[in-house]
């Protein structure tokens, strides 16, 4: 704190003083710092075991079943009684608050899945019979992370080309420009079905794959803004300064003609995540089984008697959304010189 | 010697004779009229259901009629409809149709051997690709007289062929032509059925209106269709959104709906109208095979060539868990490729079928001659340790071992494979089955793809495991070559995804095809039967034996049902339930 | 009977202590009243409030502005908005950044009038030609469709105050109205403003720090300082017995007049046929039609340690030539600097000539990046070009340079430059530009907003630093006095032509062209 | 300018080339194509392209014996056969696809330039007739959510802008930011349950964009019945739309609102109204109506494919959607032909359109 410039002192100190961007970010942390963890607090195995007066750490190692006297050579199933019987008769186990994980098809629901929320699962379960909390947890960590990395490369990339674009303009707009129509037109939707041909598609070849179209979202209003704002006075100030043009750009344009790159992050942000759901919708999204918000989405949208599943994801995007777009607020508060506070 | 008649059966006699007023299974009270909605996914864009281009409206089927026509409660018999009189020889090398004389079509016209032979050609140049196919042996269609027509064939082997021919729709000549057959169109054309197109909106709903002057009401000359097509006004209405079109049906916007789920049937209708009797909530059982809806191994795969390993993995597969959780108890297991039928085999080999297997007594798995097939059972707790054992066990014997958790055989390459999907609905049933898997130390990955690639793939056995269904009629004939055949293993594109390469199976296959008799015709199948699941081929899924239906409390239904069909066509609208759902409806 | 009376006006902004404090100004009607003071001191905060046209953070903490008998702080904003270039209108300091850019000139001054009053399109055009015509910008006329960045500083002024006497008001706040105009046009303004002050019985609060024209045109002056009005009263009791300090050292200022310097002869920069024309569009195709020749042809030089004076009308070509100059404009003919000619120049090599050749630029406002406060703004010439240097040999030298332009850094260093009088962004402008010491420094009207005390502080610095370091200079002024104290040759320019050249007394003492001759005579 | 836009007609030729060869390869590389799609069909083992949404695959069997495929009475289901080589190849000699890659692409181009757009492969219908067909739902779609977006998000964009930071922005936040929040097909089914359904209330229609009687209808029930059965699926499309514009048009007034020209604008006595709506607005909104044509083209194009299924409307999004997943070459080609094409001349609009809003953007000066 100590380091920073006055004027990002008084950055943060109007950051700070956006008390609801305060909280929602030290919400939003929170919930982001709890999901990273995720596989601690909702887990299908325990936290800890002991068994024979020694210690097990099933989350961190995996242990066969014939460890603690079973018959599998294969990682035990800690939720099978048999195994939970080996275990308490010689020993405990700790497992964590919540005993699933994003996969665990839990063999000991009550009523057929989707079964609704009870003491065991609080959220009730899905139509495979997992919990749905649990995959909320997952699913928000993999959302959120899948979101940031996307939006982060998409942005760098796409308001470099737009600045690119119009601050220099002449040919390189239009020969740029042309280019981006051409890639623009490719079909994604094919590029992921060959992909998926070739390979069972991840989070980083969808990130890769979606990463080569999103950056384009961005150039088009950079490019309207830099055209503009090449031509005003303090950017003719810089150029006499002497100062370089990746400094003019990033410094003076960006700053200045990025509102609605600023404005829109906190909706890209949640459009990468939707964009994910989108194609887990469609089928080309992450592999059947993984923990996704859009795949709940689907759920709930499937399973309308089941309202647990669809209240579940719809609150989870709606806080999301709300969080980042108070979040964003505040960051442009904060950047603007204008805004004073009390 | 030829036989004329005025019905043909697949093996044996038609179980209605040639005076018969009308089948059992419809009622003698019925009365003609009222109108119903009912609905269909999707859209259409052409009345011409014979080619290959565009969508055809639903319900279309309607307007014709066939030389033809099955009825619903034996397995295989036609019955003549346009044809009054039906002759074909002992080989049946050929079969000939003499037509109604009283058969016209909507404008008047009549029906004569001219369009049969017609519309035979024509199907064969410019319909369907299927039909060229399906109507392969037949070699040429000759008109004998006005109301004679005749078909030969190329082979005596097929004695499906006579009935298949009979199933031909005819249509008239005179209408089509000047107009281009292969074009989808949207004019309303002649037929020759019991119902006309009222009216439509292009691609969103039509509507059929029953013909009270049809040829064929008057004085029920034609008893395969008494008691039928009772509905006067009939519309269809497309949605795009199956849960939509529930919703549709629901609000009372739809008369009568199927459904094909089993948790929307156990949960998606517990609203008022339900509970007040308003809409009626019917299973209505058949007996309609089922065939073999399974897990298919594919054994061109080296993984999946011992037979053990293919009887372990089945082990893995808790239908007991998976039917009280995921189905809400709505299916049976099935364990025959001939499911629901009289074909199906059950209990341990008849002396009949241990004629046919016993010359192949050392090839031939024990447990066809002395051993009752039965999928494993589990107690449906999910958690199957008993029968992961014997998995194991089975493993351990094909030359498996587990190394840090993972099943590698002697070269040290990992248990791992994929199941390819085509229908995202499976994935939930599959990933509990890989989950179990794991346990046995087996990687098992799920793929979900689009339908043309998956289609490639089938089509080229480039797969490890499918979900496959192999259908049956009642009466199985050639195809089952196609299913079982060593030849259709090496042709791509064949329906014997397995790769199954058998000797016996090919010899019992080309028995049943030659089967003299329907009693015959069951003991090969039964045997056939026998020795496909004793292979562990596919690791069978479930059926339901019964028509899962709702509609509007408006129908009156003969007492007797058909046991091969819904029956649909045989009910009949009764006005004083059907002014009162209608006083319910409009007062919500 | 006054027409308005500012009463015990405090203002004051979020963090600081008050800006204007209880400030009290009687306007009476028909009469002119002017503010003179410091530059900073709040002369611009008072007169805003009168319009309630503070900027957002400020409170006004008391006081009241009684006009019409109704107190203008307390009125709803429908009530404001009627009177608001109806019944008091007002010339904004900083006209270059006042106009709005996308509205073309023509539109904005028939805004002005029309949303007063209804009047037929054919009246509105003869009113606008009319208004142009006062204010001696009739030959925009033939130009289609201008917008304000098309337009020289003096001329966007002229827009501005041709826009606020459009209808007739009861008063004409003037803010600095005159600082970007010729001495010409500028008597050419005050008499108009005169005739209607005459006429129609206007009122005019006068905000200048040129007292050459206060003393020209007010009845009343007023003088402020550090928020406060020191001294107030008629105008000859002011000029000829003021009893502050500071409005007597106000008063009695005389500007220096440059002494020959001995000049090195080393030829720094030559101009050759250097020719600016900015297209004419029309159309929505925006075709090029005509051009305007706002240079054509010019040849000079500059030497080392010289200060050539750049003096011509209003609309004559100065910025543009030197714009031009520092290559932010195209133009043709060569421009030798130290023997490269820049515009042959490739763009990647011009980045060394650009710390060798600096611009304060006209418009002060717009030429600071908003979003960077002081100490960034100022910084940032210092990366580029003496990347060497230390956090604290920075801030020392950023201390030391605001100090001598009369700022303060530890009051300044943090803010925006919105949060600055007009004064007080010239001073930062210049601030950047010196800080680099470049070997040719351009200044246009760096003066112009800057009261006599810091105006002089300013050209000693320049002085000063031009003698330590061989500093040449490029000076564009109007006023003619800081013209004739600095430089030591003079070119003027009419219509983008040189009609003279040569060194200043040359100049001053015996002007050749008519145009040079009236302009010297309002010195002398 | 003129010069330049010519130049970027120009331009459309060469760009328009790109994207159709760049398709065609990738096309070229998908694996399956519209012969394994027919044959899917023909031996029903073909999935509906939207049965992942549209519910229509969730049954737990297959649908060649599910109860809901039986064609009244018919319970002859002739085991499934298998497909003939011959027919195979007839199927593919239909299609094209005998001849190598290059030859169709020529010969695909050829007809392009003379408007010749072919059939569809599944639907015998001129493909410019196909898309005709769904013009009336993509553009009362399209239409309506663009101008009800921009008219609601835009007014209330500028009025939170004013009032930043007010009890009436913090609101109007939660609520668009909600709305976008709501996935729309989700969204849409709820609505269709509760005011379409049997379950609560039934007054809205649950499909289609008219009556079937509409053409009896007069003028005025016409319109009424329109309106009538777009509400919920307008509704369900908006929802999600008015947060970005919102907040845009918040921010970039926020950006303007303290220039020096508006202070100006004040002080001619201008109404706020004029000074928002004559002054700022044309200032802070280059990029927003600049895109608003682009924007028009991707709502009339893509965005409505959900909605579409579940209102069983017929429009662009679910045409262009299922022709990609069967495969239907004609009409991806051509509607990626066409829509490139539109998208191209709005780009070349849209540009013109920024350097109208403000004349000092020069899109041939460099630097
Ligand atoms: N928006 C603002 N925020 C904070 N301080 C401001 C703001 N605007 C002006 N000030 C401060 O208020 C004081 C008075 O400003 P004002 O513009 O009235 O000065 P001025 O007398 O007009 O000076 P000049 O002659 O230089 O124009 C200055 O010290 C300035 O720094
Ligand atoms: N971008 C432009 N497009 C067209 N004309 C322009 C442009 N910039 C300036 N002009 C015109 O060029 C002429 C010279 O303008 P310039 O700014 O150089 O004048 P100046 O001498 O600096 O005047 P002032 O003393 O009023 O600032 C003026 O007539 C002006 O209207
Ligand atoms: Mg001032
Ligand atoms: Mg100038």
């Amino acid at each position: 704190m100590k380091n920073l410039s006055p004027l990002n002192k008084r950055r943060l100190n109007n950051f700070v003083k956006n008390k609801r961007g305060l909280y929602s970010f030290w919400i939003f942390f929170i919930l982001f710092m709890i999901s990273l963890f995720a596989d601690f607090i909702a887990n299908e195995k325990p936290l800890l075991i002991k068994y024979e007066n020694e210690f097990y750490f099933p989350i961190l190692q995996s242990y066969s079943e014939t460890t603690f006297g079973g018959d599998f050579e294969t990682e035990a199933d800690y939720r099978d009684p048999f195994v939970k019987n080996l275990i308490n008769s010689s020993g405990w186990m700790i497992m964590p608050i919540i005993p699933y994980k994003y996969n665990t098809i839990i063999r000991d629901i009550d009523s057929p899945a989707p079964s609704p929320p009870t003491r065991k699962n609080w959220l009730g379960t899905d139509d495979q019979a997992r919990d749905v909390l649990s995959r909320l947890i997952y699913g928000f960590r993999i959302s959120i992370l899948f979101g940031f990395t996307l939006t982060f490369f998409s942005m760098i990339i796409g308001v470099s080309a737009g600045a690119i674009q119009g601050y220099f303009g002449g040919k390189t707009d239009l020969f740029f420009q042309r280019f981006m129509e051409i890639w623009s037109a490719i079909p994604t939707l094919y590029i992921l079905i060959i992909l998926a041909s070739v390979i069972q598609p991840n989070f980083w070849w969808l990130l890769i794959i979606l990463l080569l179209f999103s950056w384009m979202g961005y150039v088009g209003v950079v490019r309207a803004e830099f055209l503009r704002a090449r031509n005003f006075d303090y950017i003719r100030a810089a150029k006499a300064l002497g100062v370089s043009t990746s400094k003019i750009i990033f410094r003076h344009m960006i700053p200045n003609a990025t509102v609605a790159t600023i404005t829109f992050l906190p909706f890209s942000l949640s459009a990468s995540v939707t964009a994910l759901s989108g194609l887990d919708f469609l089928g080309f999204g992450l592999p059947p089984g993984s923990a996704s918000l859009g795949e709940m989405v689907n759920q709930g949208r499937n399973n309308l008697q089941a309202p647990w599943l669809g209240l579940t994801s719809f609150f989870t995007l709606g806080l999301m959304l709300g969080l980042l777009v108070f979040i964003g607020e505040a960051v442009r508060d904060a950047l603007d010189p204008r805004k004073t506070f009390n | 010697n030829t036989n004329i008649s005025h019905a043909i059966a697949m093996h044996g006699e038609p179980k209605y004779n040639k005076d018969f007023l009308s089948v059992e299974y419809v009622s003698n009270s019925v009365v003609k009229g009222g109108n119903i909605v009912r609905s269909s996914i999707g859209n259409y864009d052409t009345f011409n259901p014979f080619t290959l281009k565009g969508n055809s409206a639903a319900g279309i089927g309607l307007l014709y009629e066939s030389l033809t026509v099955s009825s619903s409660d034996e397995a295989f018999t036609e019955y003549g409809l346009l044809a009054k009189q039906i002759e074909w020889p002992e080989d049946r090398s050929w079969v000939a149709f003499t037509l109604r004389d009283e058969a016209v079509w909507h404008d008047g016209k009549k029906i004569s051997s001219d369009d049969v032979v017609w519309t035979f050609n024509t199907l064969m140049e410019k319909g369907h690709p299927f039909y060229k196919y399906y109507y392969g042996d037949v070699s040429e269609v000759i008109k004998i007289s006005e109301n004679k027509v005749k078909f030969t064939f190329s082979t005596n082997t097929n004695k499906e062929l006579p009935l298949i021919v009979g199933q031909l729709p005819v249509l008239p000549q005179h209408y089509w032509e000047d107009k281009n057959f292969e074009e989808t169109t949207l004019d309303i054309p002649i037929g020759s059925g019991p119902y006309k197109i009222k009216s439509f909106d292009a691609g969103r709903s039509i509507t059929y209106e029953l013909n009270i002057d049809y040829w064929a009401f008057k004085n029920n000359i034609v008893p395969i269709k008494v008691g039928k097509d009772n509905i006067g006004i009939i519309r269809f209405d497309y949605y795009k959104d199956r849960g939509v079109e529930r919703e549709a049906f629901k609000s009372g916007e739809i008369d009568f709906f199927s459904e094909n789920t089993s948790k929307e049937w156990a949960t998606g209708y517990d609203i008022s109208a339900v509970e007040q009797g308003l809409i009626k909530k019917e299973l209505i059982s058949h007996e309609n095979p089922q065939g073999m809806q399974a897990f298919a191994f594919n054994t061109r795969k080296e993984i999946f060539k011992d037979k053990r390993i293919r009887k372990a993995l089945s082990y893995a597969f808790d239908f007991e868990w998976t039917n009280k959780n995921l189905f809400y108890s709505a299916y049976k297991r099935t364990d025959s490729f001939f499911e629901n039928s009289e074909l199906a085999s059950n209990g341990l080999p008849s002396k009949e079928e241990l004629a046919y297997l016993n010359p192949y007594i050392d090839v031939l798995p024990n447990e066809v001659f002395n051993a009752q097939y039965n999928n494993p059972k589990t107690d449906g707790s999910g958690f199957i340790r008993n029968q992961l054992q014997e998995a194991t066990k089975l493993i351990k014997d094909a030359g498996w071992i587990l190394q840090n958790g993972k099943l590698v055989n002697s070269k040290g390459e990992p248990f791992e494979f994929e199941i390819l999907l085509v229908s995202p609905a499976f994935e939930r049933i599959v990933l509990p089955f890989i989950d179990n898997l794991e346990k046995l130390g087996i990687k098992a990955s799920l793929r979900t793809i689009d339908s043309s690639q998956y289609q490639k793939r089938i089509e080229s056995f480039d797969f490890d495991m499918i979900v496959f269904t192999f259908s049956q009629s009642l009466s199985p004939g050639n195809e089952q070559r196609n299913f079982w055949g060593s030849d259709a293993a090496d042709t791509n594109g064949s329906r014997n995804v397995i790769g199954i390469k058998n000797d016996v199976i090919d010899i019992l296959i080309e028995k049943l095809i030659n089967a003299k008799d329907r009693e015959d015709l069951i003991t090969i199948t039964k045997a056939l039967d026998r020795v496909l699941l004793w292979n562990y081929y596919v690791i069978p899924q479930w059926h339901i034996s019964a028509y899962r239906v709702l509609y509007w409390d408006m129908f009156n239904q003969p007492n007797k049902k058909p046991k091969y069909s819904l029956g649909f066509d045989t009910w009949w609208i009764n006005q004083s339930k059907f002014d009162f759902i209608n006083s319910q409806r409009s007062a919500n | 009977m006054s027409l308005i009376s500012i009463k015990n006006l405090t203002i004051s902004f979020k963090q600081n202590q008050n800006v204007v404090n209880k400030v009290n100004i009687d306007i009476p009607k028909g009469k002119t009243v002017a503010i003179v003071g410091e530059s900073g001191s709040g002369k611009t905060l008072s007169a805003l409030s009168i319009l309630k046209l503070l900027p957002g953070n400020a409170n006004i903490n008391s006081g009241s502005i009684i006009f019409k008998e109704k107190d203008l702080l307390q009125l709803p904003l429908n009530e404001i908005e009627q009177i608001r270039g109806n019944k008091i209108s007002t010339i904004f300091q900083e006209p270059m950044s006042s106009l709005n850019p996308l509205h073309t000139i023509d539109k904005q001054i028939k805004e002005m009038i029309t949303t007063h009053n209804k009047k037929h399109l054919r009246e509105l055009n003869a009113l606008v030609l009319n208004l142009l015509k006062e204010v001696n910008l009739e030959n925009l006329m033939n130009r289609p469709n201008i917008y304000s960045y098309e337009l020289s500083g003096g001329q966007r002024q002229r827009v501005m105050i041709a826009m606020s006497i459009a209808n007739n008001p009861d008063l004409l706040i003037a803010d600095e109205p005159t600082t970007a105009l010729d001495v010409t046009v500028q008597q050419q303004i005050l008499s108009l403003l005169n005739k209607i002050q005459k006429q129609r019985k206007m009122s005019i609060l006068f905000i200048s720090h040129d007292l050459g024209v206060v003393n020209k045109i007010a009845d009343y002056i007023y003088v402020m300082k550090e928020g406060e009005i020191i001294e107030h009263g008629e105008k000859l009791k002011i000029f000829n017995n003021p009893k502050n300090p500071y409005t007597k050292q106000l008063v009695g200022f005389q500007n220096k007049i440059r002494k020959i310097q001995e000049n090195e002869e080393i030829e720094i920069l030559k101009i050759t046929d250097l020719k600016v024309w900015y297209p004419i569009k029309k159309g929505i195709f925006k075709k090029t039609v005509d051009y305007v020749k706002a240079i054509d042809a010019i040849n000079f030089s500059l030497k080392k340690k010289e200060t050539l004076g750049i003096v011509g009308e209003s609309g004559s070509g100065k910025t543009s030539l030197v714009l031009a100059i520092l290559k932010l404009i195209s133009s043709s003919g060569t421009i030798e600097f130290d023997e490269l000619n820049l515009n042959l120049l490739k763009k990647n090599k011009l980045k060394n000539i650009r710390k060798n050749i600096q611009i304060v630029f006209q418009d002060p406002f717009s030429s600071l990046s908003p979003r960077m406060n002081v100490q960034e703004i100022l910084n940032e010439g210092i990366d580029v070009h003496f990347p060497e240097y230390s956090l604290e040999e920075k801030k020392r030298i950023l201390k030391d340079i605001l100090k001598e332009t009369g700022m303060d850094y530890e009051r300044d260093h943090n803010k925006y430059p919105h949060e600055f009088s007009g004064g007080q962004r010239q001073r930062i402008a210049i601030a950047r530009a010196l800080i680099l010491k470049p070997k040719i420094l351009i200044l246009d009207e760096p003066t112009s907003a800057l009261d006599i005390t810091i105006q002089n502080q300013i050209l000693d610095l320049l002085q000063n630093l031009q003698e330590k370091y061989s500093l040449s200079y490029i000076f564009i002024s109007h006023d003619m006095n800081v013209i004739r104290s600095v430089s030591d040759k003079i070119l003027v320019l009419k219509k983008g032509k040189l009609i003279e050249y040569n060194n200043a007394e040359v100049v001053f003492n015996s002007p050749k062209d008519n145009y040079t001759k009236n302009l010297i005579s309002s010195v002398v | 300018m003129g010069s330049y836009l010519i130049r970027r007609i120009l331009l459309i030729f060469p760009t328009l080339f790109g994207i159709m060869l760049i398709n065609f390869a990738v096309i070229q590389i998908v694996p399956g194509g519209p012969v394994e799609q027919m044959i899917a069909q023909m031996t029903g083992t073909a999935v509906e392209s939207t049965a992942r949404f549209s519910g229509a695959g969730e049954g737990e069997l297959d649908s060649s014996f599910d109860a809901s495929s039986f064609e009244d009475g018919d319970s002859n289901y002739r085991g499934a056969q298998g497909l003939d080589p011959d027919i195979i190849k007839e199927i593919e000699i239909m299609y094209g696809m005998d001849k190598p890659a290059h030859e169709r692409f020529i010969k695909m181009l050829k007809s392009y330039v003379l408007f010749d757009f072919g059939e569809s492969f599944f639907r015998d219908q001129k493909v410019t007739s196909l898309v005709l067909d769904k013009m009336p739902v993509s553009i009362s779609l399209g239409l309506w959510t663009t101008l009800l977006v921009y008219l609601i998000s835009i007014p209330l964009g500028i009025r939170k802008a004013i009032n930043d930071g007010s009890r009436f922005d913090i609101i109007s936040s939660s609520i668009v930011t909600i709305g976008y929040a709501i996935p729309n097909f989700l969204f849409a089914v709820i609505l269709i349950v509760f005011f379409a359904g049997g379950r609560f209330y039934d007054i809205f229609p649950l499909r289609g964009l008219v009556s079937e009687n509409f053409e009896e209808l007069s003028i005025l029930s016409q319109i009424k019945d329109y309106f009538w059965h777009l509400t919920l699926p307008l509704i369900a499309m908006i929802v999600s739309g008015f947060a970005g514009l919102t907040f845009l048009t918040k921010n970039s007034f926020i950006d303007q609102i303290n220039q020096q020209y508006v202070m100006t604008a004040r002080a001619k006595g201008l109404s706020e109204r004029k000074v928002l709506y004559g002054h700022v607005f044309r200032n802070a909104m280059l990029i927003v109506i600049a895109g608003f044509p682009s924007a028009f083209i991707g709502i009339l194009f893509s965005s409505s494919l959900f909605i579409e299924v579940i209102f069983s409307l017929d429009g662009l999004g679910l045409l262009g959607y299922e022709a990609a997943l069967t495969r239907d070459y004609p009409v991806i080609f051509a509607t990626l032909y066409f829509f490139s094409l539109l998208g191209l001349i709005m780009g070349i609009i849209g540009d013109f359109m920024y350097s109208l809003i403000d004349p000092r953007i020069d899109f041939e000066s460099r630097e």
